[in-house]
Formats: C-alpha cells, structure tokens, sequence
C-alpha cells in the first residue's frame, strides 16, 4: 500500500527506537515521504519507549498515529497501549516472549514472535530488535528486507562488520518466523 | 553448641531485578546466578541459589554484599 | 537523512565552518552531525561549549574573524543565547541560530512546541533590534531555509534564525541537497578583524556612551530592518484562490493544517492556507491585502497564542480571527484540525448560499 | 532469631527507579536516602535535583525537592539556605550539570561557604541527553560529540573540578569516590554522611564527587562498567580525600 | 532619596528580605542600598552574585524557600535572566525583578531608555508565560508600585518586572514611604520547601515530559494569566476628558509627554495623556473604549517603537496611530514633544472648527 | 649623541588615557603595546576588550578589537582563535569579568588550552560601576557592596582564579604580577611578553593577572595605593610564577 | 524662584557630581520636587562629568535643562559646552583657577572663583567643588548654606567628622567669596 | 676623560601629566617635583627639576624610571 503508519513500541533497553529508525531510513532509501517521531519519553531512561514511522508517496501532514495501521510491541505495557488505538483489520507483531496474553480485539491481525527465545537462541539480546523487525517486514510487505539491509549498512557504516551480520541473522531468524 | 559464623539468605525481588549481575558478580561465595525465566520487564533476572536450602546447609553468611551494590534495591538480606 | 542532520549539512555545504554549541534535547542530533561533518572538514571547527552562553560568544568571535558561524539549542538554551544575540544585532554579526522549540516554560518537556514565537520575533534580548526567522515545514524547506539563512546574515550583517521543532527535526523527506560553496568565493568582507596588516586597525563594538551615536545606530538598524521587510519576507499560500476561510499556520503546525484543509476540502469546504516562512518580516501585506475579501481568518499555532498577535496587526479589525491553540508538545491530527475548522466554518455561515 | 539485614531506606519512596541496569545513579540514590534516615535529617532536608538522568530524583526521595534549572543547583541551594539557614540543602548534580554549564555558580558558592553540600555524579558523559562529551570525558573516551573519541587538541581534556573546589577558599571537604564496588560504595556512604555532618556543624561547603558507571553509553555491561572505573577512569580521577578542613566529626 | 533607593527601601518594608544582584549601571544604587539595608536587618540577606544568572537562580532557590526575593539588573543583565524568569514563571514562584533600561542593543550605553518593552511585555524567556509589568512614572509610585510588585507577585505566584530607567531611578521627589510590613503576619504559603516535617515532602518542578500535563499547565497558567488581566490592568488618564488628540507614553516618556500637554494646552489645544501603569497587561479596554471618540492617538517611546503594537492592537485600527521614538537614551524635552504633538494636531486638523 | 630613550610605543594611538590619575590600566595598555611592537606581531595582534574601566581599549591599542560581552572575552577570543589559528589573539579582562561572571568560560578556554592570552587585571573591585566589591576583594577591604568591609561569613574571601587555572589541563603559563614598581613593572613586561611567545608557539592557554593600582576606589593617594600592593594585597595574592609548562622561551 | 534648573559640569575627579547630589539632596529637604541628573559620561573614568538638577514646588516633567538657569562651571571644556546653552539673565559660576576666559555672552550675570587656589590655601583639594557650591548658593539664592549642610550631613553620615569640618569650612570660604 | 656615568634628561608633558606623582617618588635622584600651576585639568603637573641645568652638572641619568611609573606616558627619557 502507498501509505502507512506504524507504532514500535516496548521498553528502553529493547532497541525500540532504533528498530523504527533503520525501518524509516530504508523506505526512506525507497523514494518514500517518511516521518519518524520518537517517544521522548524515552529521553528518561528505563520507562517505556516508542516511536512512530510514517511512510507515504506523498507529503506527510502529521507524523503523529491516532489509529496506527501496524504496531510492533514489545512488552506489556505497550500491549494495553496500543490495542485500543491498531485501527481495525490492522497488525500487530507481538514479543510473545513478554506478553503472555492476547490484545481484546478480535478485527485485527495478531502476529506472535517470542523475540527473547529467538535472540536467546542466536545467543544474543542485541538481535531481539531485529528479529521483530524482520518479522514485521514481511508480515506487512511495508519494505524488502533488502532495503532494510541497506538501510542498517547505511546506518552502521563505519560500525564494526560482526554487529551487521548479527543483525542480518536476526532479521532472517525474524523473517523466516513469520513466512 | 555454640555456630562458627553466622548464617544468611536473601530474597530477589525477580520484578525489581534489571538483570544487571552485580550481585551475581560480587557475592563472595557465589549464591546467584542468573534465571532463564523472563521477568515482565524482559530481563532475566539474578536468582539466589540456596532459597530452598535449609538453614543449616546455607553458605550464605547475610553479608549483604550483594544488596550493596544492587542499583534496584531488589535484595532483601536476612541474618540470625 | 532526518531534518536535524538536513540543517547540519546544509550548513556546511553553505560554507559553515564554525559550530559551537551544548546538547539539548531535541536538538542534539544536529549538535552530534555538526561533530561528525566539522571533523571530515580540515578547516572545520567544532566546539562542544561548556553552555549555551559560551557558544553563543564563541560564535559572536567567529563572526568578527569573518567566519559562517552557526549554534543550535533549544528552548531553555535559547533564553540563555539573548544577551549574545543582542550583542550581535548591535555589532552587526552575521550569525545563524537555529532553535529547535520544545515545550515551555521552564524545563517542560521535549516535545514539538510553537511557544518560543514571541521570544524569536520579537528579540528575546534587550534593545531595539530585530532577528530573521525563518520557519521552515518541510524537509526539502530546511535545506533551502539553512542555506538562505545564511546569506542573509552575510548580507545584512545580522543574526538569523531557522525556528523549528522536534517533529521538523526527526522528518525524513527526499531532500536534494544545495551545491557545495566554495568558501573561497564568497565575498570578502571589509569590517571583519584579522590583523590590521597594509590597513588601519579595525575595531567592533556596541558601546555607543554619546546617546545621539546611539541612536544614529538605533535608527540605522531600523532602516536595516525596514530594508529586509521590503526584500524578504515570503509567505506560501495553499488553496487561498476560493477560500472563504483561511487558515493562517507555520512549520509542523502548517502541515498538520494542510492536511486538514484537504480533508475539509473533500467536504467541500472552501478553506485555504498562508504559510508564513519568514515570521520576522511577517507577511502583513498579503494578509491585509486578503482581508479585502476574506472575512475569517483561523489561526493555529502549537502555544496558547503567539503568532495571532501578528496576523491581528496584520488585519487591524478588518477580518474575524478564531484561535485555535495546542501548548505544551502536543502535535494535534489532521482531523483534530479539520474538526475545528467545520465547526467554525458552520458557526460563521461561510458555506455557499 | 532472623532479621532483617538490609531493605529499602525510608526516605526512598515505593517507585521503581526509571535508571538503566546498573547505573550508579540508583546505588547513589539509595546512600543518600540512607544516609538521611541515619542522621535523622529526613524533616529538615531540602533537595535540589539537577537537569540530567537524575532529573526525576524526586519521585525516589521522600524529602522537599526543588528543581534547578541545568547548572544551577549551587545557585538555588544557596537560595534556598540563606533563608532556611537551619535546614539542610543539598544538591543532586550531574558531571556536564556541575562541571561544564554550573561551573561558575559551584566555585562561588564553594568559595563563599555556602553551608551547602552537592552531589556530583560523574559518569564521563551526558547520559540523559544520549552520550554526548562532558567536560569529565576522558581522553580516548568515545562520545557523540567526539568523533573518533576525545582528543587533547581538538576537544581538550578533563576537568578536575574537586581540585579546583578544593582551592576554593570556603570549601570545607571535597572527597572523590566511587559505586563500583562494595568497598567503594560503603567508603561512599561513609563521604556523604560525613558531607551531610560538615552541613550540620556549619563548617561550609561540602561536595561528594562520586565516579558512577553509566553501562549504557559506555557500551558495555554493567559488570564491565564497575571494572573500568577501578582501571580507567580513576587513573584519570585519583579516587581520595581532596580537601578536608574538618578532620574527624 | 533617589528613585533607586526609594524601590530598595521600599522591597525591605514590603517583606523583601532576600536581595541577589550584580552589579550594573545605571541601577548599581539599588544594589548597593539594598547591601546596606539588609546588613541592618537581623533577618537580610544580600548577596552579590557572580553573575545575573546566578542571582536569579538564587532567587529561584529563595522563593521555593518561601522568601519575598527581589533582584535587580539593567538591560543586558535581564537578558541573561530570561532562562531564570521563564522557570519563576513555569514553578509558579513569586519574585520581584527590576529592570532599570539602558540604551541597547548590545553593551549600548547607560542613559534612560526604554527598548527593553518587549523582551518584559512578551517573554524575553521561552514558552507560554506573562510577566506582571509596572511602569512607575513617579517617586511615589517607585514606592506604592514597589510594595504592590511584591503583594503580586505572592498573590498569583509568579515573577512581577518593575520597568524603569536611570532617570527613574535619579529622580529624588518628597515620597511617603509605605509602612513596614511584619513579616510574622504574612499568609502562610502551603507550597514552600521548608522540610517535610509533619506533613508528605513536597515538589516544586517545571518538567513535565507527558505532553498533556504539559498542556494543562499551561492553560491552567492562561488562566491565571486572564485573571490578573481583569483584576490588575491600570493606567493613568491625565486631561482626556475633552481630549481630540490622546497621547499614550508611560515612565519617564510619559512624565515629559505630560509638560508637553501643559505646554499645548496652553495654546488651546485639546490634548490628554493615557499613561499605562500595567504594561503586562495592557490597558486595552480604557483604549478602545476612547477609539469611539479620538480619531487620533499620538504614541510617545524612548524606543524605535515597541509599545506601539500594543496599542494598534487595543485599537485594532479604528483610530489612527502617530509614533514618534527617540531611542538610544535620548531625553526629550516638553518642548520637544509640544512641537511634535502641535505639528500632527494641526496636520489632522484637529483644531475646532 | 643623546638619543631618546623611552617614549609612546608605536601600537598605542595618540589618544589620551581617560583613566584616573595613578590607575594601574595605564600602565598596562603602555606594556602591552610595547610588547606588541618588540615582538612585533602587531598585524596579527586581535584584541577583546571587557566591560570594565578597560572597556574603552580601543581607543588606545593600535590593533583589530572585538568588543566581548562582560566576563566571554575567553568565549570571544576562542572563537577568533580557532577561525584564523595563524593571528595573536588576547582577552583584557578585570577581576570581575574574568573571575564573577566569566569564570566558566576562562576555566573552561584554559582546560581546553585554547591558543589564546589573557590578561587578568586585579584591582580588587569593579571600577567602572563605582566600587563594588570583587571576587578579589580583599577580607576587611571596603567596597560599596560590602558595609563595613569585606567579611568572610557574609561576603566569602577572596578568589583565587589563577590557582584554579593552573589546575586546568590546558594552560601553559600562568604568573601573577603587579604594576606598582619599576620593578615589578619591568617583570610584567616580561611576563606579557612571555605569555604572548607561549601562544606563538602554540603551547596552550597563557593568562597574567596583574595587580593593579585602583586609587580612586581604593580612597588612597597614587602613591600610597602603589604602597598597599606591596604592603596588602600581594599577601593575599602572592607575586609568583603559578605555572609554567614551557620553561625558556 | 520656585523653580529652576542647574548645570554642574568639570572633570570627573573634580566632585562635579557630588556638588549636584549634596545640592539636590538639600533642596529636596527644603520639601522641594527635585531631579538630580548626572552625566553617565562619568561612569567612564576621567572624561568631563555633568550633572542636571532640576528643583520645583510641583512635579517636574523633565530632569533634562536644554537652557540651564544656573552653571557651575569647573573647567575650560565644560565652559565651551555650557556658555552657549545658559538661559539670558542666567548667573554662571566659574572656576577661575582653571578657567583663564570669559564666556562670549554678555547676557548673563558670571560670577568668578579662583576655587583651585582656595582650596590650595584651606589645604585640601577634595574641597574645591564644596568652595564652588557655596558660591553657588549665596550668589543665587537657590537654597541656604544650612540646608545645604544638612543636606551634606544626611549624605555622609556614618563617615568621619573631619571631612564634614572640612567641607564646612569649604563651603563657607565659598559663599564669603561672593558675598 | 671618559665619563662616569650616563647623563640624561627628562621632558614632562604638562597637559598629559594627572598627577599622580609616581614619578616624584619614584626617581631615585629625587629630580622631580610638583609644580604649583595648574594645568588644564585642574592638576598640578610634575616638573623635571633639571630642566635647565647644563648636561655636565646633571644628576639624572636617563634611568627611565620615572617613565616606567608614568601612567600617562607623559614623560620621555633622552640618554646620551
Ligand atoms: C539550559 C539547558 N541546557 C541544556 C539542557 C539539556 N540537558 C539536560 S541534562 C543535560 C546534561 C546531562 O548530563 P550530566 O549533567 O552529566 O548528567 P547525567 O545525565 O550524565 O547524569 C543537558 C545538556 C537543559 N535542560 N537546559
Ligand atoms: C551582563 C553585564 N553585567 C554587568 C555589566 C556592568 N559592568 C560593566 S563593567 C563591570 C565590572 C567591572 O569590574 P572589573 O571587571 O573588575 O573591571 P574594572 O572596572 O575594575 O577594571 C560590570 C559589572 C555589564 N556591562 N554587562
Ligand atoms: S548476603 Fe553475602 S553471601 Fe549472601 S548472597 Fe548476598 S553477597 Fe552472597
Ligand atoms: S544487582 Fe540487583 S538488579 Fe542487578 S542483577 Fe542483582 S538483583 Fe538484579
Ligand atoms: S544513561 Fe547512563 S547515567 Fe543515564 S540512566 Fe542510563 S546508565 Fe544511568
Ligand atoms: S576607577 Fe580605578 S580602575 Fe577605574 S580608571 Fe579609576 S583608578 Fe583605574
Ligand atoms: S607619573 Fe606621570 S602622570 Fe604621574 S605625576 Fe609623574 S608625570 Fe605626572
Ligand atoms: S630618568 Fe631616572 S634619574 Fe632621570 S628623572 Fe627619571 S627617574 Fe630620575
Ligand atoms: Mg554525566
Ligand atoms: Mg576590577
């Protein structure tokens, strides 16, 4: 679809914030009209953070989601957030890891991931983050994980190569889940 | 008869608990680990190892080291 | 690339070579790619000051040796940059500022806010003197805004500033970013302090103890000012042809209000938009000259009220104005707007009879 | 009979800290709640929170808290002393809040005397703004600001603000610590309680530099972050007794 | 006792017992008598602060400790209190500041002037926040507005600015001194910090990162702000009861503007005098109200014209408007101004007919 | 053959000081200048002049000045500095200015060791707004701030800046001095000229603070005021080298 | 009179505005309206000091005198800046000690005191300004030599007695002069 | 014969002279003194006592003292 919004949402430490930035620069790196407004609640450190990521052929008005089409969450808290506000015949992508309960509505997509099993697995938190968003790609078709690559080597140039590959994994592990 | 040293334990509080592992690193006799269970904040948090030991065969001395340098104040020590 | 980091190299390619400034919350990914484009630069200088107020003067030296200076803060830091933009205007510095506004007053919050209008248009700091404004909305603006910003500090030897917010900061839009200056080419200047080498020594200053100097000066500057109004003020107008209400907005507030007016378009509404983009010059002329035919005016504005005081000079009681207000970092929809504009749309009788 | 050794101070209220895992804010926190239960100052105490990470301190302490605006907090605190002179004011201050912005309101209220005592947590970075340099970077250290990590030329070095205070003639007693450790946590405790008592015995200016991990921008695990503030940063920032006028109270 | 000492000795009768200043001409006699008066007091406290920041920071700290605190400057030191100001505002702090206006911009000079009206009027600081504004015209009034700044600044908790200049503050008159307050019998105030005994510790803070709490302080201040606009608005009307011409000037401009309508009167000419006493607020209403009359108002500043807007936004265009400024420290004479108000009288044809 | 031996130095204009009979700026403005012209930088020299008694520098130095906004001339001149490295660049700065209200940004410039040289003019009040008291205010001095003299408890002692910057990484030359001798004015001399030569060869920040005769606020005679220096404040503020990293030059 | 304005004018060390302030601060004890204006130029150390005061019985609208009644003139630069701007039939009092010319108009009353050579004899030149007042007074009537000494005792009270003798002796020097 | 020592002279610029007398009290020669004229400033200005001395009977030897004390720079040294 030519337009979209999407809400990250879930703890501080989870990457949140970065999560919706990689995927902002590469629809960016599509041609895309993109806004990404993060949570400054996440300036204070530990609470809840999230982010919000328009993406549009044209102009975008406001970057702010009342109704946000996706949302990945991460954690509870973000859960009872959001799961009022997906609009109807939207998808959420769930760390089912963290959140051992369903959202009430019942005319949205749920997409469950256990992030932390996956990432424990890969033996690395870091990747937690990237696994949702992999899942998330392909779950919504909002990008290719392609140009989500470009979008992190973008990001992470001059980072140190092993970070890329973890990452590149995590996406896969994250993609593969859901497909 | 009189006991050598004084015995302890402590409690985690597994929701307080930001998986930092000062605890784990610092305890002198080395009583906690790490869980592999999630807390809702998504760490895996320091377990102590002896809770279901029986007081006498506790090593815990209730030195309190461990909630010295807990950021969290998730340790709660206990000493007779 | 995110507005923040737009403004940062558009700066440098404008022949910016001199940033200091303090982080602050919006603002600091500008302070941070400032760090990283001074860095790959041989003759670039980047100073992460000790406070707003010593970059402020440390950009003030960087203007006397005839340098592109440029800082950044938000909010907060800017009230503490007055008495150095003061110093500015009255020793006739080029500088550019840039202002990031959060919510207000005090600490507030980080949040995308319109509340530091007043302090930006009407100089924050002591004395008769004025500073641009330049209120950019869109990615593509920030360039172009950041580049113009500073020719004209270079050309009216006067401080600049580009006002924007959070949400400016973070958009990320296909920009095409301005050529590379070659500073080599710019235009040298004749005042600026670099030795008095086969040339008499140069001085600058604001001190002006004889009160008639002082006020040659005073004057001087107003004729400076009135030279600016009448060369650039620019104001972008959205829809205005039919409109029978128009919507007066700048920066993220203006988006938001495009959007809406499209919507209410759609309802049949006929609602317009006059974006102004420099709001010191406000563009008073157009706005009276519309007020010949447009009886209400809805102004929207991300405080409780700044920017009104402005079109109210500007139509001096010849149109209506409603005021619509969101302070403190609340970025209002689309929706929220366009509900606002129908209800006083209806309440006025302004749909055709 | 079992008891309890150790539990949550009563001058920290129920809420759970907002800080990373492993910050030495929280341990920091904790000391000087501890502290003012011990010296049963908790009704006479006055705090004045910084603008950094530990801008929301006052939802932990259950004491009187006045925010300063960023660099401020020896301004306000002298305000506020000067007309409660019996109570005791301290302030919460970070190292970018007290040693690069504050920097002339702290060397004239320590020079002047005031019967005041901050806190200057030392973290070696901007931690609530997102990592940026602080005046207390060290050289090499990576920051935001400082491509490539901190230079000597371009970006110039630390600053040792406790020398500097303890020049001041009105200081009183200035201490470098540090939360890394058991021992050094309770030697801590033991520099804020005796700040708190140079206060009390109205001797002047009192100030407690505490060397505080800061895992996440530093990078590294909090583990990690405790060992190099014994092997990196207090090299740079000699862990001692920097001035003491007072000697034993 | 000169106007300077008059405002010292009238803060300590007024309760003040908390003075944080710098030095700067031309108020340094207020600093240095409030040094001296609150040495006699067992209660005083003076400080002279490292710098304007740091005295409104203390300030800051005096007043969230429950003290009447004043601090005064000249131009370029309330520039660098705006940060300071806007945070008394947002906390909801009472203080007292005094600006005694020099020539500006920049270092400018140190004669009487009055171009610091916006920065005052508008909020030199940042986000949505008024400061009370009292313009003193008189030695007397340096007294009564003295003890009124203070009274204000309890009574809605937030930073009241006495705008004056160095000729207020030479001006020796016969004054009767306000009566000394006991402080004992002040209103308590239930929000200070003075230690959490018998009763749940307390909070002063500006930060409020949740956007919407943000937005209900500040409209909870809007509030306040319209409240003090009804109860405190004032201006003094002198001769414009068979006015065809209304001169409106305040302080000093407003003093010289009176002889000069003495002198005009002398010629026949019906010319009257709306002095504001409130800048913030702004007589509005007293203005508008006589737009139904006048056909002209004459607009006297020692400023290249700032309170002017004010005054085109009281009347929002239904009278006409002359400005005549003399910045940059100048003194006008009564002649002077006769001449200026004669020449637009007469240009109006405002003379019977 | 007689020839002449001392006479105006060629980078001072011809304009008649306005300072006060006796005052210790005088002097210093000559020194300056002939060090100017022996070292012969003039047409590289940049000038900050400080709000102060100096404020009018200008008038007399033959070279570019920028005027600083009271106590940033260190702000002003690093920004001259760093945008044209090649030219000599100094802050005239008084007591108030560079110790009150300046003090962040001169620690801060010498931390950083800014290429820059400051001169630190002590006369122990603020001159120009008519004698209130300074951070170098003497214990017991008047001021007309400070009734009946400066005390301790209220008013705090005396600063001492240039010990604090000599803690700060980045400063290479640091001395104290005064004008109120032959001799004592020729080591000025030599001093200015030093701190000049530390920043031609790019070794850091270079400040002199010298004492200064202020006879006017001071209620003495020239000469008596000359006396006091010795006799008064150069107990508190001892004539010496503070630092010197470069030895020889 | 009810009402006049006097310009003081000299160097800066030369007590100019101190004559004023003393002048002002007894008028205004007389139950005079006063404004006492000085010259800010003296904030500048040594240039020409000045200063304006104005007395009336009513409220008096400007401190500024574009054509003074009276001038106290102390030095050569002040006499070329005031000779032209005295109001006809002004009373001028100069310093003849360093004044060696007569102002050029011939519509005014002046009055010469060799204050310098006085204030040689008395031993102290800190009382040159309060010999020139004294003249001041007695040859215009503005005030009396007793309110003048009031006023001097409500200013420097609290400094030592000597200097109040001083100024006394002074002031009376100065008025014998003229009568 | 060869010389002793250096002789000199001194020349005081009246008008710039404030009186401080620094150098008065300064020169070791003691060959400066207040004059009792007034200058156009209203100080008395210090004077050179040699002035018209012949070079041979001079005592001032040109040592710049009296200069290096002068605020105002009113003085210039001659040495031969
Ligand atoms: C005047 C002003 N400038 C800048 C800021 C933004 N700011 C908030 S906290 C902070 C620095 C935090 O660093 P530090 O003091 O070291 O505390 P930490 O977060 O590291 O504990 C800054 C620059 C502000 N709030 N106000
Ligand atoms: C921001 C600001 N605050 C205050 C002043 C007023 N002011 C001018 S000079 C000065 C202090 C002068 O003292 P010092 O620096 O010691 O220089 P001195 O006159 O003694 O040589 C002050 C406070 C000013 N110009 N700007
Ligand atoms: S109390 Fe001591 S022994 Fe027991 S767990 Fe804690 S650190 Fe280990
Ligand atoms: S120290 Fe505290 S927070 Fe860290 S792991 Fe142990 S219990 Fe958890
Ligand atoms: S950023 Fe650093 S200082 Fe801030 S809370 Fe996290 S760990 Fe602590
Ligand atoms: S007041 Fe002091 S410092 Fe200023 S010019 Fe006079 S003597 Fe010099
Ligand atoms: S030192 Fe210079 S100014 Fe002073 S008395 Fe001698 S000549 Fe005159
Ligand atoms: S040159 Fe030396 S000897 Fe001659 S007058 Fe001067 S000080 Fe005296
Ligand atoms: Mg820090
Ligand atoms: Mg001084």
């Amino acid at each position: 679809m030519s337009s979209s919004k999407t809400a990250f949402a879930g703890f501080g430490g989870q990457g949140v914030l970065m999560m919706g930035y990689v995927f902002a620069v590469s629809a960016m790196r599509d041609g895309k009209h993109v806004t990404y407004l993060p949570s400054y609640g996440a300036e204070v450190r530990g609470g809840t953070a999230n982010c919000t990521v328009a993406i549009s052929d044209e102009e975008i008005f406001s970057p702010v989601a009342s109704s946000p089409d996706y949302a990945v969450i991460m954690n509870k808290p973000s859960l009872v957030k959001y799961e009022g506000m997906i609009r109807e015949k939207g998808i959420m992508i769930l760390n089912s890891s963290l959140i051992d309960r369903d959202p009430f509505r019942n005319d949205i997509n749920v997409v469950r991931v256990p992030a932390n099993e996956i990432a424990k697995e890969l033996g690395s938190d870091r990747t937690i983050n990237m696994i949702m968003l992999g899942a998330f790609v392909t779950a919504t078709k909002t990008t290719s994980l392609d140009s989500i690559m470009n979008g992190l080597t973008e990001i992470l140039k001059g980072k140190k190569g092993g970070l890329m590959d973890l990452n590149r994994i995590g996406l896969d592990r994250g993609a593969e889940y859901v497909s | 008869m009189t006991k050598k040293r004084k015995t302890g334990r402590i409690t985690i509080d597994e929701e307080l608990c930001k998986g930092c592992y000062l605890c784990v690193s610092f305890c002198p006799e080395n009583l906690i680990e790490t869980s592999d269970g999630l807390n809702q904040k998504g760490y895996y948090p320091a377990r102590f190892i002896e809770t279901d030991k029986t007081k006498e065969d506790r090593k815990c001395t209730g030195c309190a080291t461990c909630a010295t340098v807990c950021p969290d104040i998730a340790i709660e020590v206990y000493r007779d | 690339m995110r507005g923040s980091h737009v403004i940062g190299e558009a700066a440098v390619r404008a022949g910016c070579r001199f940033y200091a400034g303090y982080p602050i919350t919006p603002q600091n990914e500008l302070t941070e790619y400032s760090a990283g484009a001074m860095a790959k630069l041989e003759d670039g200088t980047f100073i992460q000051a000790e406070s707003e107020l010593a970059a402020i003067n440390m950009v003030i030296g960087a203007s006397m040796a005839g340098a592109r200076p440029m800082t950044s803060s938000s909010s907060p830091g800017i009230s503490l940059k007055q008495e150095g933009i003061s110093y500015l205007a009255a020793q006739e510095l080029p500088a550019v500022i840039v202002n990031t506004m959060r919510g207000g007053p005090g600490l507030g919050n980080i949040a995308p806010s319109q509340s530091d209008y007043f302090q930006a248009t009407r100089g924050g700091g002591h004395g008769d003197y004025r500073t641009i404004v330049l209120a950019p909305a869109s990615g593509q603006e920030l360039a172009d805004l950041t580049r113009k910003a500073f020719e004209y500090a270079d050309a009216y030897r006067t401080p600049v500033m580009i006002l924007g917010d959070g949400m400016m900061g973070q958009m990320m839009e296909p920009v095409i970013m301005p050529e590379w200056i070659d500073t080599g080419t710019l235009p040298k200047k004749n005042w600026i302090l670099d030795g008095a080498k086969e040339r008499p020594s140069r001085l600058i200053r604001s001190l002006l103890l004889d009160t008639s100097v002082e006020e040659d000066r005073n004057w001087k500057l107003e004729r400076k000012y009135r030279e600016i109004t009448r060369k650039i003020t620019s104001a972008e107008t959205f829809m205005t042809d039919d409109a029978r209400l128009v919507v007066v907005a700048y920066g993220t507030a203006a988006r938001i209000a495009k959007g809406a007016i499209k919507k209410v378009r759609k309802l049949g509404l006929k609602v317009g938009l006059v974006r102004p983009i420099t709001l010191w010059p406000f563009p008073n002329a157009i706005l009276s000259e519309m007020s010949r035919l447009i009886t209400d005016f809805f102004v929207f504005e991300m405080s409780t009220g700044q920017m009104v005081e402005d079109v109210r000079l500007a139509l001096e009681g010849k149109s209506n104005i409603h005021f619509y207000g969101r302070p403190g970092g609340i970025i209002s929809t689309p929706d929220e707007i366009a509900k606002e504009i129908n209800t006083v749309y209806h309440r006025r009788d302004l749909q055709e009879d | 009979m079992e008891k309890k050794v150790f539990q949550r101070p009563r001058y920290l209220k129920e809420a759970v800290f907002h800080y990373c895992p492993g910050c030495g804010h929280s341990i920091i926190h904790r000391l000087i709640a501890e502290v003012i239960e011990e010296l049963d100052i908790g009704e006479k105490a006055i705090g004045v929170p910084p603008a950094g990470c530990a801008v929301l301190a006052y939802n932990y302490f259950d004491v009187d808290m006045g925010e300063a605006p960023h660099g401020r907090g020896a301004a306000v605190a002298t305000g506020i002393k000067r007309t409660l002179p019996d109570r005791i004011v301290f302030s919460y201050q970070g190292d970018g809040d007290i040693a690069a912005i504050g920097t002339a309101e702290t060397i004239h209220a320590a020079n002047r005397g005031e019967n005041i005592t901050s806190f200057f947590v030392n973290n070696g970075n901007y931690g609530m703004t997102g990592g940026q340099m602080a005046p207390t970077t060290l050289i090499g250290q990576n920051s935001t600001t400082t491509p490539g990590g901190r230079e000597i030329l371009r970006d110039g070095s630390p600053l040792d603000l406790s020398e500097m205070l303890a020049i001041a003639r009105g200081s009183a007693y200035i201490e470098r610590t540090a939360v890394n450790s058991p021992k050094n946590i309770r030697r801590t405790k033991r520099s804020i309680a005796k700040a708190f008592k140079v206060q009390m015995e109205e001797r002047g200016f009192s100030l407690v530099e505490i060397l505080s991990p800061c895992p996440t921008n530093w990078k590294m695990s909090s583990v990690d972050a405790a060992k190099y503030i014994d092997e990196v940063a207090a090299k740079t920032f000699p862990l001692k007794v920097i001035k003491d006028e007072v000697g034993k109270i």
